[in-house]
């Protein structure tokens, strides 16, 4: 909607080009090896095969139809649950909002199957015998499709996600000038009322982005529809995906992928429609003080809501992880605790003679490599998508590199670690002219993370960015401050709510998650998720599980740390 | 019918003052103009009556109801107190269309929707933005959207009307026609409201009380004639009137006002310093004149020149007939009495 | 390099070859299972001089891994330790991605079938297996189509074949094995299978029932041992795991038990291999690791074995004595599966699955 | 030293035009005031000359160098135009102190550390905000903040100065010495400068040339006199001069305007639509009169009234000696022959 200055527009179209240049190398290129792999003369049946075959129905069509509920369900659920709990942090008066703004970032940097497991401890059923759930274990009959399928799979995956737009959306909230709000309380509206019809609306952006966030971490999320779709057979393209790709038939898995491709981008058209790609400057060059809601007698209503919200989706999964830690049997009490899985020596009467995880030799160093990457990467990624972010909302008209830029951050959520990994390989596993192969380097696997988290950076920094309303950029390039000068020190210290809460997202991501560095990593660096990964591997569920913890909790403390960093950083914000 | 009092009202922000201790009556009905310089505690006070501001000391009453109390911290929230305000700021809502900006007051208000619609169509025709009724903010001008401001406000008919510099963005000509359509919708309410303008034209042409601010003090409220009349302060006759009053300083002794060079008679007077003020319109130019006066600018207005120069280190305005060269150089020619006279303390010393 | 082109490793004795290694001082392995870094251990405490570096990642990574380094011409492994043989001889063999490398010695003490397409060290099993607290009296199944009966229905607990490679083994080896399961049937039902409209073998027409009698499908073999395993329950589903997976009863709490004697197999067993890469950098080395790796010559076939000289997993040496607390293969009378004649087999079988969901 | 020329210059958003073809030139030095009602194109003019919006047609010159060409598209980037800008709305760096917020731009400007301290220490006295330096904009007043937009601007001495309503929420005292220092300003870097404002006291005290705009065109472009005396267009009438020149339109014929009830003798005249133009000093109040005129308003201004009002539907405002009462109905006296005649295209019909 803002107006964007000629001035804005030139350097910010070679800016354009070397965004461009960079999601081609990391995005593209990958994504249309993936493309040419279908289009081998042995392998185009496949895309008969997905299409229109016998096997359509149950290869694609069904689970597409699965996924599509799930990940809209998962979109919306989780941003409306996100965006209220924003709220209730950002601008209300609800006591304790500031825990309750901590522990509403938790669930994301706990692992999807923690709490699918939280989900599975309380409602699981009969159906797959083993050790019932609490309720059915009290002699409640829990139907399957509470156990099962559709409704637990998007609940979990909401109560996983919600905080992706959560932290989106109150980094949005917390930029909106108290003016707006105050005129919207003149009117006589009630707090609920400005809150859906003033605040939220203002940051649109931002909700969207938390959307699309969702949307596509719903869609692409195997653990938790495998675990708890298949006992009913209720497939996803995901499982739909990785079943074929681990069965050997990659060929059919990158058709799935790419056609999740597509869909997501059908997405992401509709949902940047849907705001017209709009962006409402909250941040302007008449400055105001940011405002919080009284809430009055409803206080207490809300803080009974969020504290359950959070409650249920962070300390109840938390609990069930670290409790899973020191039961001496996995998901049993009655062999009693221990914590042999920590801290014991190797004893071979108990798994196989595995030590506690925290005397593993290579814990440390996975330790720090992995925070190390998880630091390279957020740093990288931001970069890339800040300039992205950047580049799209100052090139309007542009639409074509805009969609492009736009389109080719948003996938790589959906591009399946194993074929960025081979198309990682492809591209780097030999010398690139005087250049050494990057191949079984740190650089490597730094420079995957952050292709693969660059949707975290993407969308957060462009809701950001387009809170800042562009005559406070303008004044600067009359100043005669250049573009990387103007990022430096106007656009980046402006959105640096978003923009950092989109680093911590990328960094909860590369020290969790696995798929995409499992190709890449080499003994000389070992991480944490590739520790976990061999304990489940080998079904030493509690080491798994400790280590599992021991990542929420560096996620965590990076979160906390970040903010405590930005704060003392903004001196102009503390209201 | 809408009383309002402040009464002993204080704001502190963090360590500075923006507001001493304010005591003011405003009658229902009353048309109040706040004038100050820039930073004198306007808006602060506006803020304030909204309920957008707690005060830290002092009361605020609506007719008998205390809606906000500084020394115990109660108050009745904004929403509560049926008011509107024109923001300095506009605070328009980014991501609604002018009229849908002009709109939604009403549907919060419950109008049904026939009545939304006449009247967000009376209030864009009456402010002239009929035509930008399906832009959004970002596409609108400056003024224009200084006017959906005013068009929000108004359209609910609020009992209380407060007005941060809502025509500070307007040409003359808007201006004037703007104005008096609030001075309409202020009659037709019936209601109470505060202004805050920094165009001394407006003040007077609107105003039932004004209220001249300083520092966070008010220096006199009043009806306008009276202030324009009777300065209590050297500031106010220094800030009042377009052009302000000529005002010179000088120590006074025997009625006599010694000044670099000349005695201005003035009728009182023990040794002290003083202020001798002057009418610009009953002051003279020329080569007679008791004080030495170089001119700076000289501007036409209302059929005669308004020419502004410095006497001896004060600035001084004066009104001739014809207009005077900047850059030259001629002497005031002074009446036998000053107009008022001003003591150290800069109230006013009855003769 | 042209002589070092020219040596026959093939041909050198084991203790050439330990010098060539030694020179070479390194050699690099990607294993499908963490056990490797104990033989990194015992590897490095018998060749001190050679520093082993092991990556361990899926199977499906492994090959995924293996063919990429391979097309891009980077540094790769020099042994690939591998399960998964039938996508194996598809994706690697076939492409020249990997080799087999047969230490001489092994030439007498491993039958044919595991020196082909690559030697296998050891064998691992899906097997029906049952809750031994619950059925005390031994397996409650004894002919596989009983759990196409009512009695199973919900009851048979699997990982989804679609979803993992060893699984799909297990339901293609029925299909290939389709007159022993026809067979069974008769047995059963005592009257001859008849082939439902689509269905081309009695192999399939079994898992066709299973699936018709609401088979639970899960997505990791330990959900399958929990769910049969777990103490404490009074009528505890069956289901196809590894054997092996017994070891961890007492740990688990679980009372898995092989269904033995089940007609006309409880399952499947299959190679675990070792290959050596294309153009490897160590080549010496490399030979050297996949001779440690296949066993010494006592009969637990010692330190290079010992990870994986488990119980219900089985060596393929004929010198090397499975271990106890175990049946032995014969008994077990599991289907040892033909990786070439599997990886045929497998696609069609994968899109039958499809069809049947 | 920089002329500025626009050729033929126009600006479209989307639909809608906000600037027709404006062909101006600025002489080096020159102080030109861009007046005009809200949304006439001021703003959207200014922002072309930054650089900060791209023509869609026509040329901006500076000197000789062609700076912008909506025809090509080609144009020289805002920050390689060497020129300062005080945005409509402040464009203060909301996370910046008040002194961060003007040493930025020297900074940016490599000024030496020495010079730069200097140099804000000096603009902030200037302007008056010393004590403010540390505050951030959020936690200062409206009209303060505006003078923080003043002094960063200024601070670097740029060459082409563009200033879009710069002292709109200063007090009047604060106004007038805030555009001596500008003006003061200007003649220091003897530079060009452009300058919208809706002030006319400030239009013609700083004005060298004035440009009156209207829907996107400039209706005449001369010295503040030529204006104020040979107005080009009724319209250009009617909006300047404190207050602006009486319009009155009727149908000409035979000498006579004819105009409800009454005949005005004027000069020329076919059977055409015509407006009288007179000056508010020159008509008078009385019951002699020939027009009826309702008053409106009366406000005092340089030491005499302006009433405003309305006379058969044409909103009058004449100068009087002594105060009318608002509400009572008069007649106005005209003076025998018109001050001008328009047509019925608006431009000025010579006699
Ligand atoms: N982004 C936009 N889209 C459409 N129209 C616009 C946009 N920006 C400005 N306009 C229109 O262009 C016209 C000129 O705007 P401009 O801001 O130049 O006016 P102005 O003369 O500065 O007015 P003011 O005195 O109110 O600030 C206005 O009518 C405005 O509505
Ligand atoms: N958040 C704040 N922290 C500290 N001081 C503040 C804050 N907000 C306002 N002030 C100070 O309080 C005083 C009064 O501010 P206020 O906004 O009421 O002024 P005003 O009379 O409206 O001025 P203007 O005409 O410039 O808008 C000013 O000096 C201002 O600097
Ligand atoms: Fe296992
Ligand atoms: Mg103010
Ligand atoms: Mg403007």
């Amino acid at each position: 909607m803002r107006r964007v200055s000629a001035g804005i527009r030139r350097p910010t179209t070679w800016l354009a080009v070397a965004v461009l240049a960079v999601l081609v190398v990391l995005v593209a290129l990958p994504l249309q090896g993936l493309v040419a792999a279908t289009l081998r003369p042995d392998a185009i049946g496949s895309w008969t095969d997905v299409l229109a075959s016998p096997l359509s129905a149950n290869l694609f069509w069904e689970p597409l139809r699965n996924s599509l509920v799930v990940g809209l369900a998962t979109g919306l659920i989780a941003s409306l649950l996100g965006a209220f709990l924003a709220w209730v942090v950002v601008m209300s008066d609800v006591p304790g909002r500031r825990v309750i703004g901590v522990l509403a970032t938790i669930p994301f940097a706990l692992p999807s199957f923690a709490i699918a497991l939280a989900w599975e401890s309380v409602f699981r059923n009969e159906r797959l015998g083993g050790n019932p759930g609490v309720l059915a274990s009290l002699g409640i009959a829990v139907p399957d499709i509470l156990s099962w399928g559709m409704v637990p799979i998007t609940l979990t995956l909401v109560a996983h996600y919600y905080s992706l737009s959560f932290v989106v959306v109150a980094a949005a909230l917390s930029n909106v000038g108290g003016d707006l709000l105050a005129a919207a309380e003149l009117t006589g509206a009630s707090r609920m009322r400005i809150a859906g019809r003033i605040a939220l609306p203002v940051v649109a952006p931002a909700i969207l982005s938390g959307f699309l966030l969702a949307f596509a971490e719903g869609v692409s999320n195997f653990a938790v529809p495998a675990l708890l779709g298949l006992p009913v057979r209720f497939q996803t393209l995901s499982t739909r995906l990785y079943g074929s790709i681990s069965t050997g038939d990659t060929e059919r898995g990158y058709v799935l992928s790419i056609l999740l491709v597509v869909i997501a981008a059908l997405v992401l058209w509709v949902g940047n429609r849907f705001t017209a790609g709009k962006s409402f400057a909250t941040i302007t060059g008449k400055s105001s003080r940011p405002r919080r809601a009284n809430t009055g007698p409803w206080k207490w209503v809300l803080f009974a809501l969020s504290v359950a919200l959070v409650t249920a989706t962070t300390i109840v999964p938390g609990i069930v992880l670290a409790v899973s830690t020191v039961l001496r049997r996995t998901n049993s009490f009655e062999a009693g605790l221990t914590l042999h899985y920590w801290i014991g020596e190797s004893d071979p009467s108990i798994a196989q003679g595995m030590r506690g995880v925290l005397r593993d030799p290579i814990a440390l160093d996975a330790l720090v490599s992995t925070v190390a990457l998880g630091f390279a990467v957020a740093l990288g990624a931001t970069l890339v998508g800040l300039v992205g972010a950047y580049v799209v909302g100052r090139l309007k008209r542009a639409r074509v590199v805009g969609g492009s830029i736009s389109l080719l951050s948003y996938v790589p959520f959906l591009i399946p670690g194993i074929a960025f990994g081979a198309a990682f390989i492809a591209q780097f596993g030999a010398p690139i002219g005087p250049l050494p192969s990057l191949y079984g380097t740190f650089a490597i696997l730094v420079i995957a993370g952050i292709a693969a988290s660059l949707p975290f950076a993407f969308q957060t920094s462009r809701s950001a960015l387009g809170q800042v309303s562009g005559d406070l950029e303008e004044a600067a390039v009359i100043a005669g401050a250049g573009t990387a000068r103007r990022l430096r020190r106007i656009v980046f210290p402006l959105a640096s709510r978003g923009i950092v809460s989109g680093g911590i997202l990328v960094f909860v991501t590369m020290v969790r998650d696995l798929s995409l560095v499992v190709l890449l990593v080499t003994p000389a660096t070992p991480l944490l998720s590739v520790m976990t990964y061999r304990y489940a591997s080998e079904g030493f569920t509690q080491s798994a599980n400790a280590i599992t913890l021991v990542i929420a909790i560096v996620s965590v403390a990076a979160t906390l740390l970040a903010r405590r960093l930005q704060g003392a950083g903004q001196p102009w914000s503390n209201a | 019918m809408t009383a309002i009092t402040l009464d002993r009202l204080g704001k502190d922000f963090g360590g500075s003052t923006a507001l001493h201790e304010v005591s003011l009556e405003f009658p229902s009905g009353a048309f109040v103009v706040l004038l100050g310089p820039s930073g004198c505690g306007k808006t602060t006070t506006l803020r304030m009556l909204a309920g957008l501001e707690e005060p830290t000391r002092g009361r605020i009453r609506f007719g008998d109801r205390v809606v906000a109390n500084g020394d115990t911290g109660e108050s009745v929230p904004a929403e509560k107190r049926g008011l509107g305000m024109v923001f300095q700021s506009y605070a328009l809502w980014p991501h609604m269309s002018v009229r849908t900006n002009i709109d939604w007051p009403l549907r919060v208000a419950r109008w049904s929707a026939a009545d939304r619609q006449a009247r967000v169509t009376e209030v864009l025709a009456m402010l002239g933005i009929t035509a930008l009724a399906d832009r959004y903010p970002a596409e609108i001008s400056g003024g224009q959207q200084q006017r959906v401001a005013i068009a929000r406000t108004i359209a609910a008919r609020p009992q209380v009307l407060l007005f941060d510099e809502p025509l500070s963005n307007l040409d003359a000509r808007l201006r004037v026609d703007t104005r008096a359509e609030l001075a309409q919708v202020h009659r037709a309410t019936g209601g109470t409201s505060v202004y805050v303008t920094h165009d001394q034209v407006e003040a007077l042409a609107l105003a039932t009380h004004i209220a001249v601010m300083r520092d966070g003090r008010v220096e006199q409220f009043g009806p306008p004639a009276e202030l324009l009349e009777h300065p209590a302060t050297a500031f106010v006759a220094s800030f009042l009137g377009t052009p302000p009053a000529v005002l010179l300083a000088g120590e006074a002794s025997g009625g006599w006002l010694r000044r670099s060079g000349a005695e201005l008679t003035v009728a009182s007077g023990e040794g002290r310093p003083l202020k001798a003020m002057y009418r610009p319109q009953d002051v003279g130019l020329g080569p007679s004149g008791c004080l030495q006066f170089d001119v700076v600018e000289c501007t036409p207005l209302a059929g005669r020149y308004v020419v502004s120069g410095l006497s001896d280190g004060d600035r001084v305005s004066i009104i001739t007939e014809t207009p005077v060269a900047a850059g030259t150089s001629s002497r005031l020619i002074l009446p036998e009495t000053p107009a008022a006279l001003f003591g150290a303390d800069d109230t006013r010393v009855t003769a | 390099a042209e002589a070092e082109d020219a040596v026959d490793y093939s041909a050198l004795s084991h203790d050439e070859l330990v010098e060539l290694a030694t020179e070479e001082g390194e050699v690099s392995v990607y294993a499908f299972t963490s056990r490797i870094a104990t033989v990194e251990e015992a590897f490095e405490a018998e060749y001190p001089g050679i520093d082993v570096v092991a990556t361990d990642i899926s199977s499906t990574e492994l090959i995924t891994r293996l063919a990429s380094e391979h097309a891009a011409g980077s540094a790769t492994a020099d042994v690939a330790y591998v399960s998964d043989a039938p996508v194996v001889v598809t994706e690697l063999l076939a492409d020249g991605v990997l080799e087999a490398y047969l230490p001489p010695r092994m030439e007498d003490v491993l039958p044919a079938e595991y020196q082909t397409p690559l030697v296998a060290n050891r064998l691992s099993t899906k097997v029906l297996m049952y809750n031994e607290e619950a059925y005390p009296d031994g397996s409650p199944v004894s002919n596989l189509w009983e759990l196409t009966e009512a009695e199973w229905a919900g009851k048979v607990v699997l990982v989804d074949p679609n979803v993992r490679g060893d699984y799909l083994d297990l339901v293609t080896e029925m299909s290939l094995r389709a007159d022993d399961m026809a067979a069974a049937y008769e047995e059963h039902f005592g009257t001859p299978i008849e082939l439902a409209d689509g269905v081309e073998d009695a192999g399939l027409q079994f898992v066709s029932d299973l699936y018709a009698n609401d088979a639970v499908l899960v997505d990791d073999t330990d959900t399958v041992n929990a769910a049969i395993g777990a103490l404490g329950q009074s009528a505890p589903p069956v289901g196809f795991t590894s054997y092996s997976d017994r070891r961890d009863n007492e740990d688990e709490g679980w009372a898995l038990q092989v269904a033995s004697g089940v007609a006309p197999s409880p399952g499947i067993v299959f190679p675990a291999m070792l290959g050596l890469t294309a153009n490897a950098e160590n080549p010496a080395a490399a030979r050297l690791l996949i001779d440690f790796m296949m066993g010494d010559d006592t009969e637990t076939g010692g330190a290079g074995f010992e990870p994986f000289y488990v119980a219900g997993d089985y060596p393929t040496r004929t010198d090397v004595v499975a271990p106890e607390d175990a049946l032995p293969l014969e008994e077990l009378a599991a289907w040892i599966i033909d990786a070439e004649a599997s990886a045929e087999r497998r696609d069609a079988v994968a899109d039958f699955l499809l069809t049947i969901q």
